[in-house]
């Protein structure tokens, strides 16, 4: 019975300080509620100081083996404080203009950020289970959270059904593995897996068959991506903010668990699903987001063609490969959350920027945020010298090393294609004149900031390109 | 870190990137003028900055001079690596003395989001460089891609009636050949476990392979250059850019397509490239003869010398694939001077266009009449594009020629026939725009160049005149280098 | 002496920048002083050198290196030897008379200091042309002199006429030149080098060399190519059409540039091949029989003309048909010696024709003129004298170098020499009663147009000096030159003939070496068939125009059908212009409209963009947006992946 | 056959047709209903693998609470049923097919082997002295407190989601407050004014 | 005795059916939330049969948390379905189309 109650601080602390501040919320009267507000800002900044105050360069375990806390982890849930960090503050306008401005939000958001941090050092089917319901429930509350709105609850309600579907092809395919290997413990399992893998074993492709599908619903992976596209775009964009950007880490956490650290000798056999879900996802997801009019919904269709991409380093099954991915999720998440960012920035009380057409001749009005939209869109488009190029460059690499070069010119065309819908972006930015509304974008001082350094660092960092591999690196 | 020949190279990347920010930052109209000179001082400053470049330059020697080298990314073995050789150096120096022009030709013109544009120029300036200079294969393709971003935005914003269209084909196009490209170059790094373009050199591959590689490496620079049949964005891109835009996109974005094939087809891919020569050369002698005729009809002066900026493309695609010294040294010659040819025809139409704000040729007529200097030195240029001798333009498509009858007599013939078909569009337009009597109103309103155009016109004309009558120096510095160029070629890795 | 050498051409040169550069602050008279001036130096300095190279002073050095590619040294360099010692004389002292003419001519034109600074720099390509010791120099000078030649025929640019026609004679002299530079690029690759020492020394050993898998030899090959350059500037047939035009530039031009001098600079360069034609049969047979034609056929459009100047045109488009064939007989000292007198007497002519113009305010067409004889004395005898010498009556500077020419034609027995002596030979004929009818229209009978007649007077001294001196030679040179040049060593090495080749050695066989060979001519030429033909030509011309003058009218009606061809010239103009102007533009225009806009932009690249989207706009409805069927991809993409796994 | 044999198959079959009926049928009532037919008849499936706490909890945790939320739910949102009567027989077979088709393919892999009677034989029954809740409570107490914790969160999770969604103060309702009523003085109601007495006004 | 195999193709028989109601049923989102308490059974099923044939009761453990999770779930959605049935007056499934393309 061995606990290390120590290493699972971060959770904890977390954890409580929701629930403080869920107890005091009935103590504050409405136009305090910016207190609440800090006080979570003050939690995530605090989780973050405590995972990075024991930086673990060996992997532990905690709780009776149910809880790994190893390097992975550990960059994992600091990405995903600060994303929440970052989220909260960019939506802390945007919120109280649309009147939902409750401690509530935040406090479901930590939660959120507590089952993240579980889901990324889980080492259990039964942890990972618990650790992403707790996250979904969070998310699918977040997107209903105005409840005003006919198009978030819509967006909420088919995110929830959908989402119970993926949870529930997950705990089948966990059975399934359970029953092969009689245990929950994924180390046990991995050893378990390897005594048995073969290409004949079907029991063993039918659960990573379901334990597969559900991963790639939760990255929205084509054809499992439908809920994609409609919750981003539904979904008030603070609660979009939310859920286009930390959950990716955390399911990217996932599937490295299970894939490879469940069932990495199952490889051969996953290999060839992600090859197919991979470039589905980046076809589809620029295909159709060439059609968009709606700059939430382009976006959304990015994010699938994305993850895509983030699969081609996954699926290369080599530790570049993984760290490829890594660190292709970690700039993806921050691109994101720099393109909803914008949205959010530019949208003001009773008027949502989320159409294309608001775009209009921005370089006229506000020439800054102008090109910070031009560095978040060659970014997503992985232009140099953005570092959305580097994670490109080596997701491609690492398909190479796989010796999977035809995939890797399949991928870089589709990208060809989907630069395409970036462009249009920076036309309608830079080319087109002003339409009618010219009123001016009045967003406070800490959002200006923060999404300014948000953009810059996608440039500034290149010359850092250096330590930030290695660390993912060592990171796998 | 290890350097040698100082930061000099460095400082010419970066200081027209870092003077561009400081343009930007100047930010609105009212402050047009201070950016205006801020960006002039900065452009002049590279320039003055890249002279030791030639003058410190060794030309014994084919390596790499210059070096400067410092780990970047370890895990990739990406370095900042730069360094200049034979080929690289005359087009770094081409690029900053072309700088200063388009600024100084920029001056008046451009009257709405100054520091933007200026901006965009100089950042450009320092990519370009960049790319000239670049020994890791990751740098160079971050500043070949990036140099995309300034120009895209320049032909979009300051451009035509039809720029939106014309500049994001521009960018697909280009987008679309570098990204294989790149898929090109992480391919060779997993083989050498370098992303040093010299370990490529060195290493071994087998056919197939390297013809994958050359097709790869070819859809990157054809688009580019740009060759027959990838040649459809240039014209678009020409029409539609300003000015400044069509002289750098002409004088040296064209240039990175010949110097990509000199830097990476040849020597990595010796035996595709002797193989895959024939379809090269004949491409770039439909270039030569079907795009000349086809400038023939353009009415469109920008777009007629955009076309003959293909033509002349050819010239230098088809010197680099005879793999003789004097065809490849007759090709860089020729992007040099076309460089001056090209940036100068443009800022003709550009000077005309500014007064009149028409490209249409039927538009002019008699301009001699009343703007005789400007008459003199349109006429100096359009010789040089005629390629007559004593002009830059000679020596290239004579160097050329000479190498092309080496190798078989029709290619020399049908290179020749520029002789007469350049001749006939650019006089002709020439004769239309220039000569007979004053056409309309707006001719007979023209007023002759002014001192700032004269200063412009002068420095390229001059230019193209010494390396017409003297390329003697621009012929030197590169021997070296394409004599290694050439034996690497030669050598097969079979 | 090197900068002797050096100051010949750059003086020229000097003017011409100082007139075209400052000619605005100089002013007209500051212009015509530099530019004179420095002709006149440099054609004192080529009376040096000329004598100098009696002496037997040759030289051949190198000024600056131009290049170097793969080892070859391409270097602009200067040889003097008798050969161009004689056309530097020719070129700077006919240049030396057009400035002085010029002045007097150009004297109301605005253009007046540009005119100057362009004819100086004409004379400076002239003489690096001639002075050249390589074929890259040779090139240099070749285009030189055309790009200034399309300068002057367009120097009136204003005026349609002229600025198409300087466009004309620069396509088809680039025609030419595209040849030449093959050859060039040819005797780069046989010989390795650009130098004419390397490559004449060189040449009896690569007489024999074949192309790889034919039979043909490289030196024909190198010589017709150089030879299409040769017909371009020296506007043998086909490719003559753009002499006629360039009429219009001022008359001072025809006479420099159109008569004198740059025309004959094919004659030069295929006399200063001369080592390598001689090895070539076939190429001296093309030569001959494109000589030939020329010759006759130009003659016969001379006789229907009746702008003043295209006659004069077409008579030298003839002439140097004759140069040419003399060249094609191997006798290059004949040709040399032809084109000497005709520069002296066609420059005459010209100038003549150019102050009978002036005088007339511009008036050009014969049929408006007459009975001027009294009126401008000086211009018509100096006409006459042209006149004499251009149908080479005895005596005159013409015969010599013609009769030579015929002569050495009917000695050689290349099979084309026959065909040429005919055609030479009727040429006299011709040549006679289209020189005389000039002469009959312009300043006997009666004025035709009399209040033009009225205001006509002889020009002034700057116009009418220079005809005088131009006059002189005419008359006196073929005395002077036609014993050393044609039958005494005077060219030396610079000009070679094989011995089997060598016609005018036959001649001189036929002649008694004791007495002048010049006198010898004369008195064998009295009888012989090409003078009788030249009387009875100028006999003709005199009952036709002199006589009975209504008798052209009823001829021209009689031989309609000749006479409309002779209009048309043959028709050559109206076919390049159909078959390659037209032609050309149409092709490309198909080339841009079909190739361009519709394969590759409309089909492949919007294609593709317009595909892309389509696609896209049909995918997104996937999406239909209820819950049901996003389950049901799901399933149905479990199901696909699960059936495709179990199965493999 | 056995007596827990014959009970499998029953429940089994019942447990089936339960659940097709929940899918199939139009009235959300009735198939709220069959669902808790379906739960029961699953927790006695379940005593057939002596899993009875599971069995109990399933009966009391989901026929007592979670379905009753549903029929509640159903209840108080006045759904239209005309609506609901339009039928979706023409989906039925396509959904059929492949209902049908999944199952055999996951029958035909369950079936591949690997789970047969050799790998996993029926096992003896646990002595008397087993208590299945017992062993689950020492397990989720002391092996899984760290999952027990974080149901706890999520138990949390869903309460707060689940009033911050629903719960709202509607604008036109009343309330009575009986202290303030009681509270009330008479100072509060009644204000006495003093005014001058008018003269009338005067008319003529 | 029964063999495993009968409890697994039992689940899987729930599985199937409960999947095809999700998209079958075009009308009422309960019934959805109904179909995923199914779905939920299902795997509960393979759960117990496996902890049972392999004598673990982990497997019991985890269908005990899923039961808890399972309520938390379906107490989420219904309160999603009780704001958008304020929001749309109607919980009709085809209703739920106004984001989509």
């Amino acid at each position: 019975m061995e606990l290390n109650t120590q290493l699972i601080l971060p959770e904890i602390f977390i954890c409580a300080m929701a629930g403080f501040i869920l107890v005091l919320d009935l103590y504050l009267k409405p136009e305090r509620r910016s207190i609440a507000y800090g006080l979570s800002l003050f939690a995530l900044l605090g989780g973050a100081w405590l995972v990075w105050s024991d930086f673990s360069t060996a992997s532990v375990t905690a709780m009776n083996g149910m809880f790994i806390d190893d390097m992975f982890s550990d960059v994992i849930k600091i990405a995903v404080c600060l994303l929440s960090l970052l989220v909260f503050v960019y939506s802390r306008e945007y919120i109280k203009a649309r009147k939902y401005f409750q401690s509530e939000y935040f406090v479901l958001g930590l939660f959120a950020v507590v089952g993240m941090m579980v889901m990324a050092s889980a080492n259990n089917f039964l942890v990972l289970y618990l650790g992403l319901e707790l996250l979904s429930l969070c998310l699918y509350t977040m997107v209903a959270f105005q409840r005003d709105s006919g198009i978030a609850t819509e967006a909420a309600m088919k995110y929830f059904v959908l989402g119970a579907l993926g949870s529930a092809m997950l705990l089948y395919g966990m059975s399934i593995i359970y029953g092969l290997t009689g245990s929950l413990d994924i180390n046990t399992v991995r050893g378990a897996v390897a005594a048995q893998a073969s290409p004949d074993n079907l029991i063993l492709v039918l659960g990573l068959v379901f334990i597969l599908v559900s991963l790639a619903f939760k990255i929205g992976a084509v054809p499992f991506h439908m809920w994609v596209p409609d919750v981003y775009h539904g979904a008030p964009t603070s609660s979009t903010l939310f859920v286009s950007t930390a959950p990716k880490l955390a399911a990217f956490a996932i599937i490295i668990r299970l894939l490879v650290g469940g069932l990495e000798d199952l490889h051969f056999m996953w290999r060839d699903m992600l090859i197919i879900l991979s470039v589905l996802s980046i076809s589809v997801g620029n295909l159709i987001a060439i059609a968009q009019t709606n700059l939430k919904r382009m976006l959304a269709y990015s994010a699938i063609s994305h993850m895509g991409f983030m699969l081609l380093g996954v699926l290369a099954g080599t530790a570049i490969g993984y760290s490829a991915g890594l660190f292709y999720a970690l700039v993806y998440t921050f691109m994101g959350l720099g393109g909803f960012g914008i949205v959010v920035l530019l949208s003001r009380e009773g008027y949502e920027a989320d159409e294309l057409d608001d775009l209009k001749g921005l370089n006229k009005r506000h020439p800054w945020y102008a090109f910070l939209i031009l560095v978040f869109m060659f970014s997503m488009a992985g232009v140099p010298p953005t570092i959305g190029f580097f994670a490109k460059l080596t997701v491609i690499q690492a398909v190479i090393d796989a010796q999977l070069t035809w995939l890797a010119v399949v991928a870089v065309l589709l990208a060809v294609i989907g630069a395409f819908y970036y462009l249009r972006v920076i036309k309608l930015v830079y080319f087109d004149s002003p339409g009618d509304d010219s009123q001016p974008i009045k967003a406070p001082a800490d959002l200006r900031l923060l999404i300014s350094v948000n953009a810059l660092a996608l440039i500034l960092l290149l010359p850092f390109m250096g330590p930030i591999q290695d660390l993912c690196n060592r990171a796998i | 870190m290890t350097v040698s020949g100082g930061f000099i190279l460095s400082l010419v990347i970066w200081l027209p990137i870092i003077g561009g920010v400081l343009v930007l930052a100047t930010g609105s109209d009212q402050r047009a003028p201070l950016a205006r000179r801020l960006s002039l001082a900065f452009s002049v400053l590279t320039f003055l900055v890249s002279i030791p470049l030639y003058t410190g330059f060794d030309t014994s020697t084919a390596a790499m001079q210059f070096e400067e080298k410092s780990m970047w990314v370890s895990a990739f073995s990406i370095y900042y690596h730069v360094g200049i050789d034979g080929i690289s150096m005359p087009l770094i120096i081409l690029t900053t003395f072309l700088t200063v022009i388009v600024v100084i030709a920029g001056w008046r013109v451009i009257q709405e989001k100054t520091a933007q544009y200026m901006a965009a120029f100089l950042i450009m300036e320092g990519l370009m460089v960049g790319v000239f200079a670049a020994v890791d294969a990751v740098l160079f393709y971050v500043f070949w891609e990036a140099m995309l971003i300034p120009m895209f935005v320049i032909i979009g914003v300051w451009g035509g009636a039809n720029r939106v269209y014309a500049t994001i084909k521009f960018f697909l196009y280009t987008l679309l050949g570098s990204l294989l490209m790149l898929v090109a170059l992480i391919y060779l790094y997993n083989q050498a476990d370098s992303f040093n373009i010299q370990d490529f050199h060195a290493l071994p591959l087998d056919m197939t392979v390297q013809k994958l590689l050359f097709v790869a490496f070819f859809t990157a620079f054809a688009v580019k250059v740009p060759m027959f049949p990838v040649h459809t964005w240039l014209p678009d891109a020409h029409v539609e850019a300003p000015t400044g835009g069509s002289v750098i996109l002409a004088a040296i974005m064209l240039k990175m397509g010949g110097y990509g094939f000199l830097r990476f087809s040849l020597p990595i891919l010796p035996d595709a490239s002797h193989e895959l020569a024939l379809p090269v050369i004949v491409l770039s002698l439909i270039a030569i003869v079907y795009i000349a005729l086809v400038a023939l009809v353009q009415q469109d002066m920008k777009k007629l010398i955009a076309y003959s900026s293909i033509s002349h493309m050819g010239f230098v695609t088809l010197g680099i694939f005879l793999f003789s010294a004097r065809g490849i040294e007759g090709g860089i010659v020729q992007m040099i001077s076309h460089g001056f040819i090209s940036g100068a025809l443009f800022l003709c139409v550009g000077v005309l266009y500014e007064r009149v704000h028409s490209r249409d040729i039927k538009s002019y007529g008699g301009v001699a009449n009343t703007m005789p200097v400007f008459a003199a030195f349109m006429m100096l240029f359009a010789m040089a594009n005629v390629g007559l001798p004593g002009t830059s333009g000679f020596v290239g498509e004579f160097l050329v020629i000479l190498a092309a009858f080496k190798v078989n007599i029709w290619y020399a013939v049908l290179a020749g026939t520029t002789l007469v078909f350049g001749a006939a569009y650019t006089l002709w337009m020439y004769k239309r725009v220039i000569f007979g009597e004053i056409a309309n109103d707006e001719v007979a309103a023209l007023e002759d160049v002014s001192s700032r155009e004269i200063l412009f016109l002068g420095l390229l004309a001059a230019m193209v005149l010494t390396m017409g009558l003297w390329p003697y120096p621009f012929l030197d510095v590169m021997h070296a280098t394409v004599e290694q160029l050439v034996s690497q070629v030669n050598s097969s890795k079979l | 002496m090197e900068n002797v050498y050096l100051a010949i051409p750059l003086t020229c040169l000097l003017g011409s920048v100082v007139a075209g550069l400052f000619g605005q602050r100089i002013g007209r008279t500051g212009a015509h002083r530099v530019t004179v001036a420095g002709v006149a130096i440099s054609f004192i300095l080529s009376v040096v050198v000329f004598i100098d190279v009696m002496d037997g002073n040759l030289f051949n050095g190198t000024v600056y290196t131009w290049g170097v590619s793969e080892g070859t040294v391409f270097q602009i360099g200067f040889l003097v030897d008798e050969l161009s010692a004689v056309m530097m004389v020719v070129v700077t002292f006919v240049s030396f008379m057009v400035h002085v003419y010029t002045i007097g001519y150009m004297v109301d034109d605005p253009g007046y200091q540009r005119f100057f600074s362009y004819i100086a720099l004409f004379t400076f390509a002239m003489l690096m042309l001639v002075m050249s010791n390589n074929f890259l120099q040779l090139f240099f000078g070749w285009e030189a002199v055309g790009l200034v030649s399309y300068l002057l025929i367009g120097f009136w640019f204003r005026r349609e006429s002229a600025v198409a026609a300087n466009l004309k004679a620069f396509l088809v002299n680039r025609v030419g030149d595209l040849g030449f530079l093959l050859g060039i690029a040819a005797v780069l690759y046989v010989f390795g080098s650009l130098d004419y020492a390397d490559v004449f020394a060189a040449a009896p050993q690569a007489a024999q060399q074949t192309l790889p898998g034919s039979e043909t030899l490289w030196m024909t090959v190198i010589c017709l190519l150089l030879f299409v350059g040769a017909m371009g500037k020296s506007a043998q047939v086909p490719l003559h059409v753009w002499l006629p035009d360039s009429m219009e530039g001022p008359t001072p031009i025809s006479a420099l540039i159109h008569a004198a001098t740059m025309v004959t600079a094919g004659i030069f360069m295929v006399a200063r091949m001369s080592p390598l034609f001689e090895l070539s049969d076939t190429a001296l047979n093309v030569v001959l029989v494109i000589g030939a034609i020329t010759a006759f056929f130009m003659a016969l459009v001379g006789l229907v003309q009746n702008d003043i100047k295209r006659v004069v045109a077409y008579s030298t488009l003839s002439q140097l048909g004759y140069m040419t064939v003399a060249l094609g007989a191997s006798a290059y000292a004949a040709g040399i010696f032809h084109l000497g007198t005709h520069a002296f007497f066609k420059a005459l002519l010209f100038l003549a024709a150019g102050s009978v113009i002036i005088s007339l305010h511009h008036e050009q067409d014969m049929r408006h003129m007459g009975g001027l004889r009294r009126v401008m004395p000086i211009t018509w005898i100096t006409m006459i004298i042209g006149t004499l010498a251009l149908i080479g009556a005895p005596g005159f500077s013409g015969f010599f170098s013609k009769d030579a020419i015929i002569e050495a034609v009917h000695f050689s027995d290349q099979p084309a020499a026959r065909f040429a002596f005919y055609a030479l030979t009727a040429g006299t004929f011709v040549t006679a009663f289209y020189s005389w009818r000039l002469i009959f229209l312009t300043f006997h009978g009666k004025p035709r147009d009399q209040d033009k007649f009225d205001h006509a007077k002889e020009s002034p001294w700057v116009v009418t000096v220079p005809l005088i001196l131009l006059a002189i030679p005419s008359v006196v040179i073929g005395w002077m030159f036609v014993q050393p040049m044609l039958f005494g060593d005077f060219f030396g090495d610079s000009i070679v003939v094989l011995s089997r080749h060598d016609t005018l050695a036959k001649i001189a066989e036929h002649q008694d070496p004791d007495r002048s060979a010049a006198w010898q001519m004369v008195t064998h030429g009295i009888l012989a068939l090409p003078v009788v033909l030249t009387v009875l030509g100028s006999v003709l011309a005199w009952v036709m125009y002199m006589l009975r003058p209504e008798l052209p009218g009823k001829v021209a009606h009689r031989l309609s059908a000749i006479y409309r061809l002779l209009m048309n010239k043959y028709g050559f103009d109206k076919f390049y212009e159909f078959v390659f102007a037209r032609g050309a533009r149409n092709i490309g225009g198909f080339f841009w409209r079909i190739g361009d806009e519709i394969l590759i932009d409309g089909l492949m690249v919007n294609g593709t963009a317009r595909v892309v989207g389509w696609i896209s706009s049909v995918v997104r409805y996937i999406q239909t947006g209820y819950v049901y069927h996003y389950a049901f991809a799901m399933i149905i993409g479990l199901f696909v992946i699960m059936t495709w796994f179990l199965a493999s | 056959m056995d007596f827990v044999g014959l009970a499998f198959y029953f429940y089994a079959a019942v447990l089936v047709f339960a659940a097709a009926m929940v899918v199939t049928i139009r009235n959300p009532v009735k198939s709220a209903l069959f669902l808790v037919l379906a739960f029961f008849s699953a927790a006695c499936v379940w005593i057939t693998l002596e899993a009875e706490f599971l069995a109990i909890v399933l009966v009391l945790v989901y026929v007592g609470a979670v379905m009753v939320l549903f029929l509640f739910v159903v209840m108080m949102l006045d759904i239209n049923l005309a609506r609901m009567r339009e039928g979706f027989g023409e989906y039925l077979p396509m959904g059929g097919l492949i209902a049908v088709l999944m199952v055999l393919e996951m029958v035909i892999v369950l079936n591949s082997g690997g789970f047969g009677e050799e790998q996993f034989p029926r096992p003896e029954g646990h002595p008397e002295s087993y208590s299945n809740t017992k062993e689950l409570g020492r397990l989720i107490y002391t092996i899984y407190v760290y999952p027990f914790e974080l149901a706890a969160v999520i138990l949390l999770v869903a309460i707060v989601a689940a009033i911050t969604l629903t719960l709202r103060k509607r604008p036109g309702t009343k309330y009575q407050k009986p202290a303030e009523q009681i509270a009330v003085k008479k100072s509060d109601r009644l204000r006495i004014v003093k005014m001058p007495a008018e003269p009338p006004e005067k008319q003529e | 005795m029964i063999p495993l195999t009968h409890y697994l193709v039992l689940g899987a028989m729930l599985f199937a059916i409960s999947v095809v109601g999700i998209f079958l049923n075009r009308k009422n989102v309960v019934i959805l939330l109904m179909s995923i308490e199914l779905l939920l059974l299902a795997v509960n099923m393979n759960f117990v049969a496996f902890s049972h044939y392999l004598q673990d009761t982990a497997g019991q453990v985890f269908v005990f948390f899923i039961l808890t999770v399972a309520a938390a779930e379906s107490a989420i959605g219904l309160a999603i379905l009780i704001v958008l049935f304020r929001n749309r007056r109607s919980i009709n499934v085809e209703d739920l189309d106004t984001l989509k393309g």
